[in-house]
């Protein structure tokens, strides 16, 4: 039978390889992966997208779904952490050492998720906000609807500098160089949940069990994410 | 055979045509003559159903195609005309077959390319038009194209005939030859006729009263033979003796 | 090779139904339209032609509040076990709501521009109106609606805010191409993306240039052939 | 209220160029393809289709590839002090690129139905090829070519994928009504979401039906006037 | 005036049709009478430069329109020719007005609405098309058609007149006035015309030399008066005097 999961688009990678995995130890059940950006999942998941699993970026997502009842709030986990990161073009040309060189005259764009629909421009409201960075970083605002568009803005070198989780940064090692990691003050914590349905799958506990279980948080590890 | 009322104007930007037609006549056969512009066309367009009077009634062989009192305008459909149009109105997707096979053909389908319906054979041979049958509307003389027209109106044994200047685009040959035709049809089936026709001799052969319009009215009405006594009178003599009728 | 002839067929399908109804449903009401005398004709016109103006996941979000399970008529539909959200059948649904009205306006352009007068000779041969419909009127508008047919089947092809939305990215199940080569894109694999950017283009010009052949070389004619 | 009234005006801006730029692009190429008789023609005529085809995202990654500061023809441009991406400039092109098929194929079966003979009449008037363009086919094909042009208007209103890939999403400067619709609608503000949605609709319907009024009245007649 | 030889062969699906036509001579004013299909259409669009032969040469008062020796083919545009369309050819966009004004605009815009350059007013008195001026061809009968095509054609000032069956859809009256003023216009500009009729009235007026067309090829020509002793014959005699010639 399948197991269909909702996962936000940070975890692809990590996903499709658990999914693989697990149905190798599991013979005759699929796993379905559905990638988008969290707060897309929630709302399909709201107007009832037959899913089991839900794994999102951040709290908030989360916290919608689970105010909506449609999840199973017993099982609601964090699995597992990251850390979002100031990047730049790799070959660096405005010679940005730190965040404080965003100040420069010469910085004209960067680049970061969009607060209001992506947990990564979330967490770096908050993080810019505690390091007092924001307003400058605001006024040379380019906002993306997800990581993966403010990493291919700075891995092209369209935008100076940008924000993105650490393990997108990893995935174009090449083409974008980490600056530094900006503290947070919200902990970057995933959480993970079974979806409230009737028809669920009865396996689809069985895979939670397996993401949280040690062999799981070895494949997150190999994808940059650390342990919660 | 006919008998009709009808008024209609009809307004194109500041003009204005008035169209006030009565006729009544039990004459089976009639023709309809006049100047450019007067309503020739027009008139005919309200008996096949296409132009919708203001007011007025049409009755054709005691039947009511329309009348305002009684609210009836049967549908083109349902009047079982044949309509020649003056500039022909040839299917342009369809082939000269198909398109005298048209109306043979109900429902949803076009006839096939060369399905040929026996009645359409009769007028394939009669107006000789064999060696066209596969070629399209763009593909053909003018002449011919009236004769595929004709055929197409005719073949779909029809209550009465509407013919717009049916020869108009024909060599005399032709034109003799066809004309016979339509005599020969107008007795066999002793089917009504209204001609519209600037051509004293089709007159003369095809119609047995004839209707003399002018800025849509009927003015004035007589037998063929007192408009041309010779049967053969050449242009000029045609028009004068329509003044004196 | 799977990961490639999957989405393919699985486009083709979504976008051939949904060409199909577009076309269905945008040749009944440009007909409707055509023959409606009456000023509000073209407002109509104008509201019909807003799924084009809408983003298409704003689209997709309406639909899925509409269709959802929690939706206004998503409930209705579940008693009959019809399942929209998720499924391919809901990403043809997207399709079809977004390219119908490319149909609608080629084929009202192309209904007004028949001449009236081969109607008339149509009617006053007996032929009932369904009949002059299908064997006059549709014929000489055939060129312009087949024009907007095509336009429907590629928009649908591309087809992706929407579907996405309501279908979700289901590997298999609901992944179009279109969806595979956003997420290709997105994980920064450009050779996957090109190969099936690739793809798409051939697949697209093929379908494309068979349907143009399917116009009857009589359709074509208008006047005298070219003789020069 | 700016935050209203500066996305529309940059929408109607954007939109109004790009069906400007479509309509010249569409139209020329149309009435290339519908005077070359060749084989090829139909395949030309499906590549050219393709902007359609591909995910508007896509498109946007392309154009970012071609335009980009580091891409193909950037620094080209960079140097007449050109710049298209984050600019609105870019926003043009990309709705352009994805709207001119629209264009394209109505203008070209508009075109390919104008009767011949009356083009002729035209040249034997002595009429040279431009005035019998401009005087005679243009005028017959406008009922065709107008459905196109407001469809690539209404596509390039509602474009959003490939705006924001090659435009950013900058507020007050890229950020156009299509956009904003979609932040409100992800961020779940569903309020600010109906407004904007009923704003667009309400321009477009606007704007629609104004165009439709612009066909003048003898250019809607064919064969006679309906007289019953 | 006009030395032509031209071949061209067409296809409509299986059917051919072969236009082998040689043209000598001298007389300023020339009918093609023929029988429908026969070919008379297509040899007047050939020497308007809209049907391109395979072969041959055209020449109009020593000008060469169409040379296939010397590679020489004088567009439309540039041949300075009236040419009647049988089935009119009028602008549909555009009104009577306009239509008659179009060739005396030069340039890429249309006549404006109400714009009536001088030389065309003539031809809208002669041909009594006043009341129709702000009418859209859709709004006008056949022979109003007819007329406003013809005035067209006459109000560019051309250098050769080609009149497919010019008066075919006119009534007696107003073809008898039409017809005399073609005549007027031929003497006083010394135009020469082709002219394609099957009203020997208008082979007498119109025409100083007489070419038979049959299948494709000139079989015979002749003076009028050789064809129509009476000038006023009736259609069956001219068909006898026309087999005899
Ligand atoms: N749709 C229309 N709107 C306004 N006026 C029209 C319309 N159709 C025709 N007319 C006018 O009505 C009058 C009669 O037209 P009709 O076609 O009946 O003439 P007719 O007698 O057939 O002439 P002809 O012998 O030239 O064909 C003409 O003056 C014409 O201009
Ligand atoms: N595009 C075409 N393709 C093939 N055959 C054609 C084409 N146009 C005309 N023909 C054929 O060529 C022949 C001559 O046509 P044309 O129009 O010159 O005849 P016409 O002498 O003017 O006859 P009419 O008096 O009937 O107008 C006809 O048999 C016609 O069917
Ligand atoms: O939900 Mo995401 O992983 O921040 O795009
Ligand atoms: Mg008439
Ligand atoms: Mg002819």
């Amino acid at each position: 039978d399948d197991i269909v999961v909702s996962a936000a688009a940070s975890l692809t990678n990590a996903f499709t390889e658990l999914g693989t995995q697990f149905q190798q130890q599991h013979p005759g059940t699929k796993v379905l992966n559905s990638f988008a950006a969290s707060d897309v999942l929630v709302q399909q998941i709201i107007h009832g997208a037959p899913t089991d699993i839900f794994a999102s970026a951040d709290q908030k997502a989360m916290d919608k779904a689970v105010e909506a009842k449609v999840i199973d709030a017993a099982s609601r986990k964090d699995f597992v952490r990251n850390e979002v990161v100031l990047i730049v073009p790799a070959d660096n040309p405005l010679k940005i050492k730190s965040l404080a060189d965003l100040k420069g005259a010469s910085v004209k764009r960067v680049a970061f998720g969009n607060p209001a629909t992506v947990p990564v421009g979330r967490y770096t409201q908050a993080g810019l906000e505690k390091t007092g960075n924001w307003d400058d970083v605001k006024k040379r605002e380019v906002l993306g609807q997800n990581v993966r568009q403010v990493l291919d803005y700075v891995a092209r070198g369209e935008v100076d500098a940008g924000f993105v989780f650490a393990t997108d940064a990893a995935i174009m090692k090449g083409k974008v160089t980490v600056i530094e990691t900006l503290p947070s003050p919200i902990p970057v914590l995933y959480p993970i949940a079974l979806v409230q349905r009737e028809k669920r799958n009865p396996q689809a506990a069985d895979f939670l069990a397996y993401i949280l279980s040690p062999q799981g948080q070895a494949v997150l590890a190999k994808y940059g994410f650390s342990k919660p | 055979m006919i008998s009709m009322h009808i008024k209609r104007r009809l307004q194109a930007g500041a003009r204005e045509f008035t169209l006030d037609i009565a006729i009544e006549s039990a004459a089976p056969r009639i023709a309809l003559f006049g100047p450019s512009g007067s309503g020739k066309t027009l008139t005919v367009q309200a008996i096949a159903g296409l132009l919708r009077p203001d007011s007025g009634y049409i009755q054709v062989n005691g039947v009511t195609l329309y009348s305002s009192e009684q609210g009836v305008f049967l549908a083109p459909q349902a009047r079982h005309l044949a309509y020649l149009q003056q500039n022909y109105g040839l299917f342009p997707h369809l082939n000269v077959a198909q398109n005298i096979g048209f109306g043979l053909k109900k429902g949803w389908l076009n006839p096939r390319r060369n399905a040929l319906p026996e009645a359409a054979r009769r007028w394939i041979e009669a107006f000789e038009l064999e060696a066209i049958l596969g070629s399209y509307p763009a593909e053909i003389s003018g002449g011919q194209k009236q004769r595929v027209a004709l055929a197409r109106a005719l073949a779909v044994e029809p209550r009465m005939v509407l013919l717009d200047e049916p020869l108009a685009a024909l060599d005399s040959t032709l034109r003799q030859k066809m004309r016979g035709e339509l005599a020969a049809l107008q007795a066999r089936l002793n089917i009504p006729t209204i001609l519209i026709t600037h051509d004293p001799a089709d007159v003369v052969a095809l119609a047995d009263h004839v209707y003399q319009i002018e800025n849509g009215r009927i003015v004035a009405n007589c037998s063929p033979q007192q408009l041309f006594p010779s049967g053969r009178a050449a242009p000029g003599i045609t028009q004068d003796a329509l003044k004196i009728a | 090779m799977s990961s490639l002839t999957v989405p393919l067929l699985l486009s083709l399908k979504v976008a051939g139904w949904a060409a199909f109804f577009a076309a269905i449903l945008g040749i009944a009401m440009a007909y409707g339209l055509s023959r409606w005398r009456s000023r509000w004709c073209d407002v109509v016109d104008s509201l019909l032609t807003l799924p084009m103006v809408l983003p298409p996941t704003v689209i997709g979000y309406y639909l899925l509040v509409l269709l959802g399970r929690r939706g206004w008529l998503g409930p209705f539909l579940e008693q009959f076990g019809i399942q929209l959200v998720f499924t391919w059948q809901g990403a043809v649904i997207a399709a079809t709501v977004v390219a119908f009205p490319m149909v609608l306006k080629a084929a009202r352009a192309a209904f007004e521009g028949v001449d009236h007068t081969l109607e008339d000779a149509a009617r006053v041969l007996g032929i009932g109106a369904p009949g002059v419909f299908f064997r006059v009127t549709l014929p000489l508008a055939l060129r312009g609606i087949l024009a907007g047919v095509l336009l429907a089947f590629a928009r649908a092809l591309g087809e992706f805010g929407a579907t996405l939305m309501i279908a979700g990215s289901i590997p298999g199940r609901t992944q179009t191409l279109s969806i595979s080569i956003y997420e290709a894109v997105q994980a920064g694999n450009d050779d996957l993306a090109n190969i099936l950017v690739l793809v798409t283009s051939f697949t697209c010009i093929a379908v494309l240039w068979i349907a143009s052949q399917l116009l009857p070389d009589n359709l074509r004619i208008k006047g005298s052939r070219d003789r020069s």
